[in-house]
């Protein structure tokens, strides 16, 4: 056993002698948690652009308590032992005070309960939709900037209820977390409107066919399939719904609105007026500085709707914090992060970043306004987020409107 | 960077090898000893994890469970129901040629994930697990607790390990090397080959899920999506043929030298080219799996050799 | 120990004496650790079975040689399978020499009786029409009339200029279609002799029954 | 004399060939009966079906009077009747020591539990089976050998470490496949010796199929041949040399 | 009915992949894990002729009346044979080979292939990227016909195209000298040796057919609903499934097993679901299509394991 130790020892050591360069002195890091790989990968790594580019804004504003932000990036793997392994290293070896991520539900809560929580390091998850995190024991420790699925099943069922007036509706969901709460959500708030919801139908990821969850879906001809997926299965189910004509209308949320592939690969013609809802914020300067950014830094616009904005405003929030608490730990980030994204105190957008900076030091209080909406925390580290209602007119996702 | 913050990190690292070596003891008294086949270790590895979560997890009205036991209560609990789930898959198969255990194991193995997936009652179903306590928690801070937790792991390393040590240094072990040997010799000698199989499937699979309930304890929350095939079952063949199949020490030497490259070339990813990059997960399975045919190839006996 | 063109030769000698062993050394299908064998004076030890098919050798083992889920005619086919040729007129040839198998040309070899299986397997090595035929204990575990007629066709075969080495347990029978014979024991020769001389050779029978 | 082994009416086939037909033969206790017959007779499919290896497709095999055609393996062994194999199976990578002190049965250690709960009984027995070994070992020359992985032997020792294992067995019947093929004389008049010894002394039966006629006409008695799958003829030695029909199975006279 | 239906589809495609998949565990003595991948390459390998080599050839957007695909697709689908079949052989040459003739038993190789299926499945996750491709952006609409029978025109194709190669299969097993050969070495490969049948030669046709095959059976399944990296491994259990139900090396066999797989996953589901309905308990069964076919399997191996004392 001693032998065996002591080349764990030595293995250790290796590993970590080859991460070197990121913790010179006048740098302050932050981790991202994100899923470089695996099932989340086609988010991930516009996840991690995103945080870069937050975090060249920040540097271009001043950096941090007089340092530069450097961000550790690390593959979750879209799996929770990769991704609490992922953030065992930002802990231990990069001593992050902040991380950011993960994207699913299931690596969030992971790393929270195993990392971050125990760690005293903040955790700010970006696309982890479910509404277990707000009720997770976390000390305080886990918040997010996306908000709960609770809430979008109510933007979808007053959609398809009060505003298209469907009064029958089935969904076919991805059976994970994210599919399922938003299915359950959706159902509750539909019915209590006063529809019906004739069948809820999950789907497992990668089957040979998906005929008979569609068959399913369409017994007694609902007026409207909800599809709450993401756009790997959700373009197949997609096309084999459309292909057995059942249906009339369809809905998707926002796992595959406003997505340009979904459009390109199921066929223009076919989703012509289909509803998608995404959160999203009322066109906000931050947005627009935030794509003007994207745009200057990697030569072509945000490739996704939603969550890149998400992940844009986890760093800055945290790089705020940092700056209104004087230093960078865990606890007082966690202390500062409420103050600086909410009111009381000035508005403050990303283009005005290094003005903010300046009212920090100067002891005044801000109100951080995100790319993704207004990012003010509530009591258990969720935000409130408007949604915009997309539709798919000539083959393009347009934004409709926006509701709270 | 610092040294105690590299030893932090190692704490958390030597865990998780930790589990996975519980694992790929339980693999080799299958395998090493006996010469069975079994392609599911997520199965069994599941099975420990989810039934450690139900068992000494925090009240829960959403699935089963939430008993707030003791840990060693989980651990047997853990145990209990693995074996069952290898009794049952091992009477159809252990009769007939090695591969069937092995086509058949794979197949329970995708059924339990099915399972875990799809009852929400039983053990969340696509919610997870979460509120699975940690061990001795509230002994000491949460800064130590890391080392607190590597010392409970590695004595029960260390204590399985006397244990496989001891019985298959036993008589009882001889008869599973003989299997291994010539199924034929050993049934002329007048051993149940039958039965035997069936109990080192069973104590193999058992291990397995004693490992399964620490790992559940180190990521505290449990999701199908930790029991896929290659993060479950795969690696843990390549710890045990990289360390020595039929040989303890190179089982456990395995998990750790395999979970070292497994996490030491994760480092690499922010070196690589940023396209390669979001594929470096992949490329890093595609190593494990050359890694293993090189192994087949060259070293069949592993690191440490085999008995 | 040496076969020539076209004469009959038997290997006999008690169980276990190396009989089947010194076939298979002598098709490729063990290694021989000492020693040559050699073929038109060409050494061909090591070569392996399919590259001693093409010296015009063909080998029928003792057991499992026929393939069973095959057609009679697809066995005999794949008797032939290094022949370019059209090789129809020569099943015709065979189906001359074993009648029966003209009848069940379309059933399943593994369907046949011992005897025919036995035939069928004889056709196969005679396809690609070889100057030798190695055959193993063609008559093993076939009732005695039937021994008596696959002997009757194996002396056939060798009136058609094709030289034999054959195996036998049998050995008067064995010893009676042949020209010369071999007694091994021990795996080593210890007769040797025309036919005739080993049958009348009384030492012959002892070594088998240990006097 | 009560009838040891009794053989009846044993049918066995592999597709097309009738290995055994309808053979009946019965083994007295306390005899050396030797086995012999031409190749392809049956002789070691008879041994196979006796010990459950293959079941047969006709026929009863009755052991002091308890039918054991349908028992497994190892089931046959506990009756008593241990065999060796013709081309000797050795347990490869493991010692020769090894190889002996598996064999004897109802060993504690065997039991699952024992090894952790009762590691003191456990002990003393591996001492005792131990010391058994050690002088089955001295007997068939591979002391020397202890230690050595058993891939690791000659063939003549392979053999002798098949003929090591019976002797740990404590067995009533003993049947041996071709046991002196590739054995040195000396050895093999050893050999001969101690299957006398075991007979006279502690009574155990044998049954012998041997190819070295020497051995077979000197310690069998008495001598069945098979031929064709079925008993040919039973006999002393000197009555089966001259018996025409058997030279005829062997000559084809 | 319409479950018979897409069970049969189902099950062709299945039923091409169990031809092989049979093929080769009977000629080369052990059972190749990484089958399913040959039904992944197959179907990657024909999205690239097709939505690469074409195009660059100035050669793409026909398409046949009523399909949704022009005869790109044919060319896509013997390129894909090609490439696949080439592949695999020499993995066989490079892997499976040297195992073979350092003596290395069947489940040595049996998990050589194991592992061989992982790489090649991130092998294709690393070139084509984790997500989901189709061949063709067209939605098939689904088509009324008699006994209430609903499918596609692609569907039809499907079922046609298997239906054409398992003839041609079977035409080539028994009419030509290299299939007689292929059974005559799955039968018996010593005495194949001896007849001077090239075996080595009879292993890389067995590769190059199996996994011809399989790799059709991966496009047909891409034209049927879509590409992605894990179908080689969720096709693993039903091929297996096919293969022991209908016996190793039995080319009927393999055929029945495979319809028989495939009808049972699409007919069982909503049987069970029935039946727990009818009994009241809350079970959703639509999850448990995979094991429909574990399930079988493991029956099919529980009455042989009886057989077997």
């Amino acid at each position: 056993m001693r032998k065996l130790f002591s080349a764990s020892l030595v293995l250790a050591l290796i590993i970590g002698l080859s991460v070197v360069g990121f913790s010179a002195e006048d740098t302050i890091s932050i981790g991202t948690i994100l899923p470089r790989t695996g099932a989340l990968a086609a988010w991930g790594q516009f996840e991690g652009q995103a945080t870069d580019l937050a975090a060249h804004q920040v540097n271009e504003a001043g950096g941090v308590l007089g340092k530069k932000l450097v961000l550790v990036h690390r593959d979750t793997k879209t799996n929770p032992t990769s991704g609490v392994d992922a953030a065992n290293k930002l802990v231990n070896v990069n001593e992050v005070p902040v991380m950011v991520g993960a994207n699913s539900s299931g690596v969030s809560l992971a790393v929270a309960r195993a990392v971050a929580v125990p760690n005293e390091v903040v955790q700010i998850a970006v696309a982890s939709t479910s509404p277990k995190l707000t009720t997770l024991e976390d000390n305080d420790y886990l918040f997010r900037t996306c908000p709960s699925d609770a809430l979008q099943g109510i933007v979808l069922a007053r959609l398809a209820y009060n505003d298209e007036g469907y009064e029958t509706a089935s969904t076919i969901y991805v059976n994970n977390a994210y599919g399922q709460g938003l299915s359950d959500n959706f159902e509750k708030a539909f019915e209590e409107r006063g529809g019906e919801v004739l069948a809820t139908v999950p789907y497992n990821k990668g089957k040979a066919s998906y005929d008979a969850e569609i068959r399913k879906a369409a017994e007694g001809d609902p007026e409207v399939l909800m599809l709450l997926g993401y756009p790997e299965n959700g373009n197949t189910i997609l096309r084999k719904a459309i292909g057995t004509g059942a249906f009339e209308n369809y809905m998707v949320a926002d796992g595959m609105a406003g997505i340009p592939g979904v459009i390109e690969k199921v066929g223009a013609q076919y989703l012509e007026g289909t509803y998608g809802t995404v959160a999203q914020s009322p066109e906000t300067k931050s947005l627009e500085y935030y794509k003007k950014g994207h745009e200057e830094l990697f030569g072509f616009p945000p490739q996704r709707p939603a969550f890149l904005q998400n992940a844009y405003d986890a760093v800055i929030l945290a790089a705020l914090a940092m700056e209104r608490a004087g230093e960078a730990t865990g606890p007082a980030v966690k202390e500062n992060l409420r103050a600086v994204a909410g009111p009381p105190g000035e508005e403050i957008d990303t283009s005005e970043l290094e003005r903010g900076f300046e009212l920090i030091k100067e002891g005044k209080e801000i109100d951080y306004v995100g790319a993704a909406g207004q990012m003010d925390f509530d009591e258990n580290g969720d935000v409130v987020s408007p949604f915009g209602i997309l539709q798919v007119k000539d083959g393009e996702w347009k934004q409709i409107k926006v509701v709270d | 960077m610092n040294v105690s913050g590299l030893l932090g990190y190692f704490a958390t690292f030597a865990i998780a090898a930790g589990a996975y070596s519980i694992a790929s003891l339980g693999l080799n008294v299958q395998f090493g000893y006996t010469g069975l086949y079994n392609f599911g270790i997520a199965a069994f590895f599941a099975t420990g994890a989810y039934v450690e979560g139900i068992i000494t997890g925090g009240p829960s009205m959403e699935h089963l469970g939430g008993f707030d036991l003791p840990v060693l209560v989980g651990v047997i609990a853990a145990m209990v129901v693995s074996a069952i789930l290898a009794y049952i898959i091992g009477i159809p198969t252990l009769r007939l040629k090695g591969e069937f255990l092995g086509i058949s194991s794979l197949g329970i193995a995708e059924t339990i994930r099915l399972i875990i997936t799809n009852e929400k009652w039983l053990a969340g179903g696509v919610w997870g697990l979460g509120d699975i306590p940690r061990p001795l928690g509230n002994l000491v801070g949460p800064k130590t607790y890391n080392w607190v937790y590597l010392g409970l792991v590695l004595a029960v390393v260390g204590i399985i390990y006397f244990l496989v040590q001891k019985i298959v240094k036993s008589p009882w072990g001889r008869v599973l090397k003989a299997i291994r040997e010539d199924e034929g010799v050993a049934a002329a000698m007048g051993k149940n080959v039958y039965k035997y199989k069936m109990q080192s499937l069973i104590l193999g699979s058992v291990i397995m899920a004693v490992g399964g309930a620490f790992y559940a304890h180190y990521v505290g929350y449990l999701s199908p999506e930790s029991f896929r095939p290659l993060m479950g079952t795969f690696i843990i063949w390549a710890m045990l043929m990289a360390g020595g199949k039929g040989n303890n020490k190179g089982a456990i030497l395995g998990a750790f030298v395999v979970w070292g490259v497994w996490t030491f070339t994760e480092f690499f990813v922010n070196y690589l080219p940023s396209g390669l990059a979001s594929r470096a997960g992949y490329i890093n399975a595609i190593f494990i799996a050359i890694l293993f045919q090189v192994l087949i190839r060259i070293r069949p006996q592993g690191i440490l050799g085999g008995e | 120990m040496e076969v020539r063109e076209e004469e009959v030769v038997s290997i006999i000698g008690p169980n276990g004496s190396g009989k089947s062993t010194l076939m298979k050394t002598i098709f490729g299908l063990l290694k021989p650790m000492e020693g040559k064998v050699c073929w038109n004076e060409e050494d061909i030890s090591g070569l392996k079975p399919n590259q001693i098919v093409r010296k015009q050798m063909s080998y029928v083992p003792q057991t499992s040689n026929i393939f069973q889920s095959l057609t009679v005619t697809e066995n005999l086919n794949m008797g032939a399978f290094i022949r370019e040729d059209d090789y129809s007129d020569r099943i015709r040839e065979i189906f001359e020499i074993f009648p029966q198998l003209e009848e069940y040309r379309n059933q399943y070899a593994g369907k046949l009786s011992g005897g025919e299986q036995q035939m069928v397997a004889m056709g196969r090595a005679l396809m690609l029409e070889p100057t030798i035929l190695l055959l193993d204990e063609p008559s093993a575990g076939l009732a005695p009339n039937l021994v008596d007629m696959i002997l009757e066709r194996v002396e056939e075969i060798n009136r058609t200029g094709v030289a034999l080495l054959i195996v036998e347990q049998n050995a008067k029978d064995a010893l009676e279609i042949s020209d010369r014979g071999y007694v091994l024991a021990m795996g080593r020769k210890e007769y040797e002799d025309t036919a005739q001389g080993l049958l009348d050779n009384e030492e012959v029978g002892e070594l088998y029954l240990g006097g | 004399m009560a009838s040891s082994l009794k053989v009846e009416g044993l049918t066995k086939c592999f597709g097309g060939l009738v290995a055994l037909d309808n053979c009946s033969m019965a083994v007295q206790e306390g005899t050396i009966t030797g086995l012999i017959g031409p190749n392809g007779a049956g002789k070691t499919t008879l041994f196979n079906v006796i010990t459950g290896f293959y079941t047969p497709e006709k026929g009863r095999i009755l052991y002091n009077g308890e039918a054991i055609e349908a028992l497994p393996p190892h089931e046959v062994f506990r009756k008593g009747i241990v065999r060796t194999f013709q081309v000797s199976r050795e347990l490869k990578n493991m010692t020769v020591f090894e190889n002996l002190k598996l064999v004897p049965e109802a060993q504690p250690g065997e039991a699952f539990w024992n090894a952790w709960f009762r590691p003191i009984t456990v002990k003393d027995h591996e001492e005792k089976i131990g010391r058994r070994a050690e002088e089955v070992m001295d007997y068939i020359d591979l002391a020397r050998l202890k230690d050595e992985k058993a891939r690791n032997l000659s063939g003549g020792q392979k053999k002798l470490l098949e003929l090591g294992r019976t002797m740990m067995a404590d067995p009533e019947l003993i049947l041996l496949d071709e046991p002196g093929a590739g054995i040195n004389p000396t050895l093999m008049k050893k050999l001969s010796n101690y299957i006398m010894n075991l007979k006279e002394e502690q009574g155990i039966t044998f049954m012998l199929i041997e190819h070295d006629m020497d051995l077979v006409m000197k310690l069998c008695d008495p001598i069945v041949v098979l031929s064709n799958g079925k008993k040919l003829m039973e006999g002393t030695a000197a009555e089966v040399q001259k018996d025409e029909e058997v030279l005829d199975a062997y000559l084809g006279r | 009915m319409n479950f018979v239906v897409n069970g049969l589809i189902l099950g062709s495609i299945i039923a091409l992949g169990a031809i092989g998949l049979s093929l080769t565990t009977a000629i080369l003595n052990f059972y190749n894990f990484a089958h399913g991948a040959s039904l992944l390459l197959g179907a990657y390998m024909g999205y690239t002729v097709l939505s690469e080599f074409l195009p660059r050839l100035g050669l793409s957007g026909s398409t046949f009346p009523y399909l949704s695909f022009g005869w790109q697709m044919i060319i896509a689908i013997l390129g894909s044979m090609g490439l696949t079949a080439v592949i695999m052989i020499a993995i066989d040459r490079f892997v499976y080979k040297p195992l073979r003739d350092r003596g290395s038993g069947p489940l040595i190789l049996g998990m050589s292939s194991l592992f061989m299926a992982l790489m090649l499945r991130n092998l294709v996750r690393t070139i084509w990227g984790p997500s989901v491709h189709y061949y063709s952006n067209e939605i098939q609409m689904v088509q009324e016909f008699p006994l209430g029978i609903r499918m596609t025109p692609d569907q039809i194709f499907i079922i046609g195209l298997a239906i054409l190669l398992v003839i041609l299969t079977q035409l080539f097993l028994k009419r030509t000298k290299m299939g007689q050969a292929m059974r005559a070495a799955s039968d018996n490969i010593d005495l194949a040796m001896i007849t001077g049948i090239d075996t080595e030669k009879v292993v890389i046709w067995t590769w190059g057919i199996g996994t011809a095959l399989a790799a059709v059976a991966g496009v047909l399944y891409g034209i049927n609903v879509q590409l992605r990296p894990m179908m080689g491994w969720y096709f693993l259990l039903p091929l297996f499934a096919a293969v022991i139900i209908g016996g190793e090396g039995n080319f009927y066999g393999a055929l029945a097993g495979a319809m028989t797989v495939g009808i049972a996953q699409e007919v069982g589901t909503p049987l069970l679901q029935n039946m727990f309905d009818s009994i009241n308990i809350q079970v959703s069964m639509t999850g448990y299509k995979p094991a429909i076919a574990f399930v079988l399997m493991v029956i099919v191996l529980l009455v042989r394991s009886y057989g077997e004392e």
